[in-house]
């Protein structure tokens, strides 16, 4: 287990050195001048090329990028150019909110996803099962950036049961709960629909081990066989697909965070691609990128854990 | 089922809580807080309610008056002395005094701190401290709009002491009528009342800045009570923001202005002819009726509420005239090759484009669009990479040289002047009216300008700008001036 | 004389038949026959697109914009630019399918290719792998967006993002099925047989390991549908006036209170579309499954 | 049936192993270093006469599959030398070896992961000589057809698919493939294992027949012991990778010399009632080969270890003319 | 005399497919006394497994009984319902399976799986299911049971894990015992000690066994009664030394003449020709019959009836029809000493 995690961390380390170089290396690229962002329409050339030293900008591509890299090796992850504030602290301040986000999107999507999967499994063929399995596929195929404005619209505006935005009260008071519930279902729906049928079809290959007629045979009681037996199995390939989907909500918080208001870690991103920010662009990057190899570690740990079988080292 | 009620669940708690919050949304958050390193309007907004300028520029009226400053004199065309108010004091506590003018000046100035916004300094050649509360500024050359300069809001006097003591970027220190409270990148910004403020606390006691990228999630959070202020209404939205009955609508209009502009540099675009077809082939009118009230239809480049306007230029420009456009088309073959109009992602830029585009595309031109995120947008069109394109201009100093000099004066082509105009007639024209004191001639200078440039077809102006906020009917007050900045000093709850 | 009387017709027929029983068992599946319809549907939409719709999709009408649903000549209604949204829904979804089926080709190029080379030779795994993985923990938006900035917006640079994106999770797949497929006993008859590498992966691995891939392909395109739809609501795709689902709702979603069905029909739409590969894919997984093959 | 002295006269060798052995490594470790080996053939000498059918046998991962995979170079041998009528082939490239690839072929286990489900048996057999001869169409064609009959196929399974087939009519595609060359020498893993008993018999004859027919070697690799006393002239026997013995069937099934050997042939259940029932069981499990026991390697299962067994691997030495055996006591009765 | 512990008369078991329903067992009729050991032979898809499942209640999802009875000790079984039937499953019918690889959860440990029917059928507390399993794991011979309670099933060998399944199987002292080719995983060397294993236990538990098997040796070995099925039918069934001395079917003869025989060198094979029919092939009259080279007109017409041999020796073969009976034994016996 600990070859496993030092392992990981070795490998997160040079993953990280790759994607540095590969989000450095595409802004380097990408038209549109940083300095000229923070510059703003009025400046004139000299301004430019004062924030341009000022920024270290002129330097040749593999100076500026050997200096973030060695900066940053060193924990430091440079300045904002457009706020000068430390990436360090501008990430500290927004990622409460997604994590906050993801995590009450995972749960949501865990528990509709695998009350959705069990019962279409344990149901199979049956209308319940038709019904889930459509719900799944829908969940799937809703644009999250739809859904969100229709929720808005329905549960915020119309009905005002809900706040619309925002994420500033602490989750674990009333307001809290009331301001994650619209965008944890906006960005649940599709993990759920994913873990609903990962659960749906690892249940139906489990039923048919030959494990489970062995339990039946014992004479278990059908309803360890499906609690103990089948589930335990079961949820093995599960917990993969939470792991990836866990890693791919960082990703889904930029619209979600977009569209209810929440100041998060995508919207950072966005925010800091669109203004050409390349040490905030570089930091938010890593930063998920990091949370998302962590999470696959997690969920490596939490497999070695479920299914006794693997073992790593 | 009036407003009142529909602000439901957050604005009894807060009423409970005895502490009044005025909450305004933001799509953009604040760059930074300080008037030195920033140039942006989300920054300035805060800006203008924490710092003081010397001088400001009438919300109501469009005068300039003094703010900071008591009075100045002009001994010389090259020499501004001027006359500050006593007793004010600076949040920190620090008295505002000459040499906080001084220091601010200079720092703006000094290419060492790289502000974005030095430029508005660029003519001041020296800054002497006469005496405690007189400094005296010499220009390099007479400066017609300087007034208009020392009224930006990036020309507010910080405080000496809390610029060497912190960073001005988060925690701003000015004399305005609100204290800085905290700050949350990303989310929001707080702001208190000055109880010290030299002409009366303002009634609202706690303003919040929050940010709410998406415009619509704004309006909703304002039909809900979450939010109180919104500006700078998005024309799709007016309609449903008319049906709100919580809100007050305020309409003013603005210095800004939206145009469609050749890439003068371009051979195709030389022709006068082209120019002609294509301003003839754009109706204006109806793309202004598409505004739904949020812009002024007016063919100067100049607009009304900018120093250096002429009513008889309204209509001066090529009018709409599809059959000439037509015409021209035909004749000379523009329809063949295709042309590039080249657009950024935001504001009411789609809406031109897609209305400019398909408007040519009626009068016989192969328009594509390529539209682009601001940022390679500003690339793109500064490096001339382009056809048409569309710019606009917000003009916070509501001077006309402040609009022509940067935007169309050939010093600047390939940087701020994105068109690559060239007219050295015109230049001259520009160049008198920023160095003339004199406001009457600067006025004729100016208006000679625009006549040439609409001779030209040089841009077509699509509209100018309305300003707009929506308000909370429970509140009153809001000043909002036509460059679009507001005050929130004397905004009182009803 | 054998020979003659074995020829063509049976061997096509024959070759017919996996095909013949694939389908047979999909349309077994009621939710599956119900995806290909609308497939078909949307794919006949696209084709005969200038023949079902009254109205170019590029028209404007600024003085009758935003008609509500059943106006007039407008069943859909029209945009704020006037224009018939039926018409631009129909145009629309030769965008989706071609946009999507591009990204889905070449993601599959990419992942086929690189996914072969890591389950084949296990000396090029491991770095290949690493490399995917570093695709993999980007989260794809994000990806889209720095080649966007990079390449520029327009469809062509959506349909490189999307299916750069995808190569990671086709890859994966790819290098599973291989790596269970190289085990199999015809591989290693081959390769006593002395055929060279090559032909082993194009002959007799990559058949074998088509059905995960078709699946993929099929789902792959219902998401790269949805992708390009969530770029052209970012406004990093489609170039305006092009008649583009996502953009469609990015636009209408200003309407939103006024003119709901601006968003809401483009928004359905899409979840149909994007809901018919899902489950067609879903359908395919059963009816492609080798557990069933035995009966 | 041929004699043991018809053998003997023309015992000409086709292919020599000289201390084969094979490692696969073993990862682990915070760096996935290679921390040890399964070893999974162990320096195994031996030779093949042309025309005979050796059967190997053992237990399940001792190892016979993949002696069986070495030989033909599907597998690096890690070391050793392995010649083919006196050529060595174990470093050939792969061009090199196309003309021993005729030679030498395969018949495997699984009569239903054999053949690519996707390709009809015709181009699966067509394959071959697409590979190894410039027949055109038409003559590969009429090839194939020969081929099925050869094996008791229908002409007109030419465009049929391997699902369509049943066990024993895939095995004999199988078959079909591999004497497609006219090989001198076929590998059969556990060629008859999967197949229901009757079909089984049909195979072994079908086997027999193609050996008279065309003077085929047989590596014959099984772990039923009545199939290869049925089916080959001598027998080898394996233990965690090494070999234990090696003799003529009449010798080795009547005159064990190692107890492994003993123990393995009383372990047999007969299809007789009443047969002579007194037999050993081995106490415990196959040991791991990844940590195979020191000295001899049967020794932890050895009703008859002492000391020396624990310390030293017995020398693989000829006890009798043609019987080879690896064992300090070999020969003593466990029974 | 000994007890009967099972009858099963005239079963019947079909199969709901997408190609309509097959009977996988048809018209199946045999019963086991206590301490006997019944075998079923055949091969691979003649209905032994579907057979020994239908017993059990344990038929998958899209199959059924159709017809016939199960009797346990003389009671029905067949139409018990399912809550009933789980409670006879484990304490008074125990089953083993194949593959001991799969047949084991792979995520409970072994302590767990062992207690779970101890505790289900006798009520006893969890420290005393412990005791009882470890006492079992001794019982079958598993050196270390305390250490093996606390370790998962791939920790195991597949000798191993198959004493296991049979720990857990007669766990709650079962009267009778079904073991599914308990040993057709496994090497000869563990093979042997598994079969000698049951065979102890049978004895000491006075069990019956059902065992089913495809390996004739296997039968020889352990078997006190042999029932041999084709393609869903039994075709022949009678004492161990009645299968193997005087076999009268003539698949039963092609069987065992298919085995090579280890201790006899001059045994030559003589293989049945054809191949196993698939359950929806239709076979009018004996299902042998495309194989069988004594098939008659009547044989491709009518399906044979039972004919009683001796004793309690059945064959269902139009052989054993008097008149022909005696002229075709010569022939047949002829072939079998061969
Ligand atoms: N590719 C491989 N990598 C690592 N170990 C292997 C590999 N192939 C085989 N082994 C190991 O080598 C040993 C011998 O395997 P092999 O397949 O040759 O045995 P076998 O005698 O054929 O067994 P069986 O009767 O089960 O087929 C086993 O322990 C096996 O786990
Ligand atoms: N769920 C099912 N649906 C349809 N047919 C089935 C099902 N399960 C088994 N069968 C069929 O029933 C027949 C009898 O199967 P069964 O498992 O009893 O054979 P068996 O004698 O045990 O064979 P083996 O020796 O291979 O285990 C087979 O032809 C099989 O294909
Ligand atoms: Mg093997
Ligand atoms: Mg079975």
């Amino acid at each position: 287990m600990i070859g496993l995690i030092v392992r990981r961390l070795l490998q997160l380390v040079f993953l990280l050195i790759g994607i540095s170089f590969l989000v450095f290396s595409s802004m380097y690229v990408a038209p549109g001048d940083p300095a000229a962002m923070v510059g703003g329409p009025t400046a004139t050339e000299s301004d430019l090329e004062s924030i341009r030293e000022n920024l270290g900008l002129n330097d040749p591509f593999l100076v500026q990028y050997g200096r973030y890299l060695t900066n940053a090796l060193q924990g430091d992850f440079g300045y904002s150019y457009q706020t000068r504030q430390s990436v360090t602290e501008a990430i500290a301040i927004r990622i409460p909110n997604t994590v906050k986000l993801a995590i009450a999107s995972i749960i949501v999507a865990i528990f509709i996803g695998l009350l959705a999967g069990m019962i279409s499994a344990l149901r199979h063929n049956s209308w319940l099962d038709v019904s889930s399995t459509t719900f799944a596929l829908a969940g799937i195929s809703i644009p999250n950036f739809w859904l969100g404005a229709i929720l808005i619209l329905v549960f915020a505006v119309t009905l005002q049961w809900l706040p619309v935005g925002g994420l500033s009260a602490p989750w674990y008071t009333v307001e809290g709960m009331k301001q994650l519930v619209l965008p944890a279902i906006t960005l649940g729906t599709g993990s759920a629909a994913m873990i609903a049928r990962m659960t749906r079809s690892s249940m139906l290959e489990v039923k048919k081990a030959d494990y489970v007629r062995t339990a039946r045979a014992k004479g278990v009681k059908e309803r360890k066989v499906i609690g103990v037996h089948i589930l335990k199995n079961a949820l093995i390939p599960v917990v993969t697909v939470i792991g990836v989907n866990f890693g791919g909500l960082l990703g889904g918080t930029i619209i979600t965070e977009k569209v209810f208001a929440i100041n998060g870690v995508g919207r950072l991103m966005i925010d800091s691609i669109a203004m050409r920010d390349f040490p905030m662009v570089q930091g938010s990057v890593l930063l998920v990128a990091t949370l998302f190899v962590v999470v696959n570690l997690v969920t490596d740990i939490v497999y070695t854990m479920i299914d006794p079988r693997i073992s790593y080292d | 089922a009036c407003g009142g009620e529909s602000a439901s669940a957050p604005k009894d708690a807060e009423a409970a809580e005895g502490n009044e919050t005025f909450t305004y949304a933001t799509t953009t958050d604040a760059v930074g807080l300080s008037p030195i390193m920033t140039n942006d309007s989300p920054s300035s907004n805060v800006i203008e309610q924490v710092y003081e300028k010397l001088f400001n520029r009438n919300y109501e009226t469009g005068e300039i008056e003094p703010e900071l400053a008591e009075s100045y004199e002009n001994p010389d065309d090259l020499t501004w002395v001027i006359k500050l108010k006593e007793g004010v004091k600076f949040h920190d506590g620090t008295d505002f005094n000459a040499e906080a003018v001084k220091y601010t000046f200079d720092k703006l100035r000094d290419p060492a701190t790289a502000a974005p916004r030095a430029s508005l300094l660029e003519p001041v050649d020296t800054i002497t401290v006469l005496d405690d509360y007189t400094v005296e500024i010499k220009t390099k050359y007479p400066y017609g709009s300087f007034l208009a300069a020392l009224s930006h809001a990036n020309a507010s006097i910080v405080s000496p002491t809390a610029d060497q003591k912190q960073d001005l970027m988060k925690e701003p220190v000015g004399t305005g009528a609100f204290k800085f409270v905290s700050w949350t990148p990303g989310d929001q910004v707080v702001l208190e009342a000055n109880e010290e403020y030299r002409d009366g606390a303002p009634a609202i006691k706690k303003v919040v800045y929050r940010v709410v990228p998406e415009v619509s999630t704004a309006i909703s959070m304002l039909q809900t009570g979450e939010v109180n202020f919104i500006d700078g209404l998005p024309t799709e939205q007016i309609k449903r923001l008319e049906s709100m009955e919580n809100i007050n609508i305020e309409k003013k209009q603005g210095t800004s202005q939206y145009y469609l502009t050749f890439n003068h540099a371009k051979e195709m675009n030389k022709d006068p002819e082209f120019r002609k077809a294509v301003a003839s082939a754009i109706d204006r009118d109806a793309y202004v009726e598409k505004l739904n009230g949020l812009g002024v239809r007016s063919d100067s480049v100049i607009g009304p509420e900018v120093f250096g306007y002429d009513e008889s230029k309204d209509n001066a420009g090529t009018p709409y005239d599809l059959e000439a456009a037509k015409e021209l088309v035909e004749k000379n073959g523009y329809g063949e090759k295709p042309i590039k109009l080249l657009t950024a992602d935001r504001e009411n830029f789609m809406l031109m484009a897609e209305i400019v585009q398909s408007q040519l595309t009626e009068a016989g031109f192969n328009v594509q669009i390529e539209t682009m995120e601001w940022a390679a947008f500003l690339d793109t069109a500064r490096a001339g990479d382009y056809d048409l394109t569309f710019l606009s201009w917000s003009n916070v100093t509501a001077d006309g040289s402040e609009l022509l000099y940067p935007n169309f004066h050939s010093d600047n082509a390939g940087s701020s002047n994105r068109a690559f105009y060239n007219n050295p007639e015109f230049d001259k024209l520009v160049e008198a009216s920023r160095s003339t004191v004199d406001q009457e001639e600067r006025l004729n200078y100016l208006d000679q300008a625009n006549a040439l440039m609409l001779e030209d077809n040089a841009v077509v102006i699509m509209n100018h700008g309305v300003v707009t906020a929506a308000l909370d009917k429970n509140y009153e007050g809001l000043e909002l001036s036509a460059t679009g900045q507001w005050s929130l000093q004397n905004i009182v709850r009803k | 004389m054998v020979q003659v009387a074995l020829q063509n017709p049976a061997q096509e027929k024959k070759k017919e038949k996996m095909f013949v029983t694939t389908m047979k068992r999909l349309l077994k599946n009621k939710l599956s026959v119900a995806g290909l319809l609308i497939i078909l549907l949307i794919i006949g939409m696209a084709f005969c697109a200038p023949w079902i719709v009254q109205h170019q999709p590029n028209t404007q009408d600024l003085r009758n914009s935003e008609l509500p649903l059943f106006s007039e000549g407008h069943w859909l209604g029209t945009d704020n630019y006037g224009r018939d949204v039926w018409s631009r829904i129909v145009y629309g979804s030769r965008v989706s399918l071609i946009v999507g089926f591009t990204a889905v080709v070449f993601g599959l190029i990419g992942g086929i290719t690189l996914g072969m080379l890591a389950g084949f030779y296990k000396k090029l795994d491991s770095p290949i792998m690493r490399f995917v993985d570093l695709l993999f923990s980007f989260p794809g938006i994000l990806l889209a967006m720095l080649i966007i900035a990079v390449l520029g917006t327009s469809l062509v640079n959506v349909a490189i993002a999307i299916s750069i994106w995808s190569v990671p999770s086709c890859a994966r797949i790819v290098r599973g099925s291989v790596l269970s497929i190289k085990q199999k006993e015809y591989i290693m008859a081959m390769k006593s047989l002395g055929a060279s590498d090559l032909r082993i992966m194009a002959k007799h691995i990559l058949p074998n390991a088509m059905a995960p891939i078709i699946v993929f392909a099929t789902m792959q395109m219902g998401s790269a549908i949805l992708s390009t739809a969530a770029l052209s609501y970012l406004g990093l795709g489609a170039q305006p006036p092009t008649p583009e689902w996502g953009a469609m709702i990015s636009q209408g979603q200003d309407y939103m209170w006024t003119s709901p069905h601006l968003t809401i029909v483009p928004g359905i739409v899409i979840m149909l579309v994007v809901f018919a590969f899902n489950v067609v894919g879903d359908g395919l997984r059963d009816a492609l499954d080798p557990n069933m093959d035995i009966h | 049936m041929v004699t043991l002295s018809d053998k003997t006269e023309q015992k000409r060798v086709l292919l020599k192993l000289d201390h084969v052995k094979k490692y696969f490594p073993i990862k682990g470790g915070v760096l996935q270093r290679v921390v040890g080996n399964v070893k999974a053939v162990e320096d195994v000498s031996l030779e093949l006469y042309e025309g005979e059918s050796l059967g190997v046998v053992g237990e399940s991962g001792c190892g016979k599959s993949t002696l069986g995979r070495t030989i033909l170079g599907l597998e690096d041998a890690t070391d050793g030398k392995i010649k083919f009528r006196k050529e060595e082939i174990q470093d050939l490239k792969r061009k090199e070896k196309l003309k021993f690839v005729k030679e030498m072929q395969m018949i495997f286990q699984d009569p239903f992961a054999s053949l690519n489900p996707r390709q009809r048996i015709g181009d699966a057999l067509e394959e071959v000589f697409i590979l190894h001869t410039d027949m055109k169409a038409k003559e590969r064609r009429k090839a194939v057809l020969d081929l099925l009959v050869e094996v008791g196929l229908k002409e007109e399974h030419y465009d049929k698919y391997p699902h369509e087939f049943s066990g024993g009519q895939r095995q004999r595609i199988g078959i079909a493939r591999a004497i497609a060359l006219n090989p001198s020498f076929i590998i059969c893993d556990e060629a008859v294992s999967a197949l229901d008993v009757s079909v089984q018999a049909q195979v072994l004859k079908l086997l027999k027949t193609l050996q008279d027919k065309y003077q085929l070697s047989y590596l014959f690799i099984s772990h039923d012991l009545g199939v290869v006393r049925y089916f080959c002239d001598r027998v080898l026997v394996m233990y965690l990778g090494s070999t234990v013995e090696l003799g003529t069937v009449e010798d080795l099934f009547e005159k064990p010399l190692h107890p492994y050997t003993q123990a393995l042939l009383s372990s047999i259940p007969r299809p007789a009632v009443n047969a002579n029932r007194s037999r050993v069981r081995l106490q415990g499990d196959i040991p791991n080969p990844a940590n195979p026991p020191s000295g001899c390697p049967f020794h932890t299962r050895c009703p008859i270890a002492q000391e020396v067994c624990k310390q030293d691997k017995p020398e693989w030495s000829e006890y009798e003319p043609d019987h080879f055996a690896a064992c300090h006591f070999a020969g003593t009765s466990i029974i | 005399m000994t007890e009967t512990l099972l009858e099963v008369n005239h079963l019947v078991t079909e199969f709901r497919t997408a190609n309509g329903s097959v009977q996988a067992v048809r018209d199946v009729s045999f019963k086991v006394d206590q301490g006997e050991t019944l075998c079923i032979v055949g091969e691979s898809g003649c209905g032994k497994s579907i057979t020994s499942l239908s017993v059990i209640g344990l038929l998958p999802s899209n199959g059924s009984v159709t017809s016939g009875e199960i009797k346990y000790e003389g009671k029905q079984i067949h139409n018990l319902s399912f809550e009933e039937m789980r409670k006879m499953r484990g304490s008074k019918i125990s089953m083993i399976f194949q593959e001991p690889m799969t047949a084991l959860n792979p995520v409970l440990t072994i302590g767990y799986q062992l207690r779970e029917p101890l505790m289900l059928h006798q009520g006893i507390g969890k420290a005393e299911a412990n005791r009882k399993g470890i006492e079992l794991l001794q019982q079958v011979g598993i050196p270390y049971p305390e250490r093996r309670m606390k370790q998962y099933p791939h920790e195991l060998s597949g000798g191993m894990r198959q004493r296991v399944m049979i720990a857990i199987a007669l766990a709650c002292r079962p009267g009778l015992l079904i073991a599914d080719e308990p040993t057709t995983a496994l090497d000869v060397t563990i093979q042997a000690q598994i079969l000698d294993l049951i065979n102890d236990l049978k004895e000491q538990l006075n069990m019956g066994v059902v065992l089913i098997t495809h390996d004739m040796g296997v039968v020889a070995e352990v078997a006190d009664r042999v029932m041999v099925m084709y393609a869903g039918k039994k075709v022949e069934e009678g004492t161990v030394e009645e299968i193997f001395n005087a076999p009268k079917h003539p698949y039963t003869i092609g069987l065992l003449n298919s085995v090579p025989n280890v201790d006899n060198p001059e045994f030559e094979l003589e293989p049945i020709p054809g191949s196993l029919p698939t359950l929806t092939e239709k076979i009018e009259g004996c299902r042998f019959h495309p194989r069988c080279k004594f098939a008659t007109d009547r044989c491709r017409m009518d399906a044979p009836p039972e004919f009683k041999v001796e004793g309690d020796h059945t064959v269902s073969c139009w052989l054993m029809d008097e008149e022909k009976m005696e002229e075709k034994e010569e022939e047949l016996d002829g072939h079998l000493v061969g």
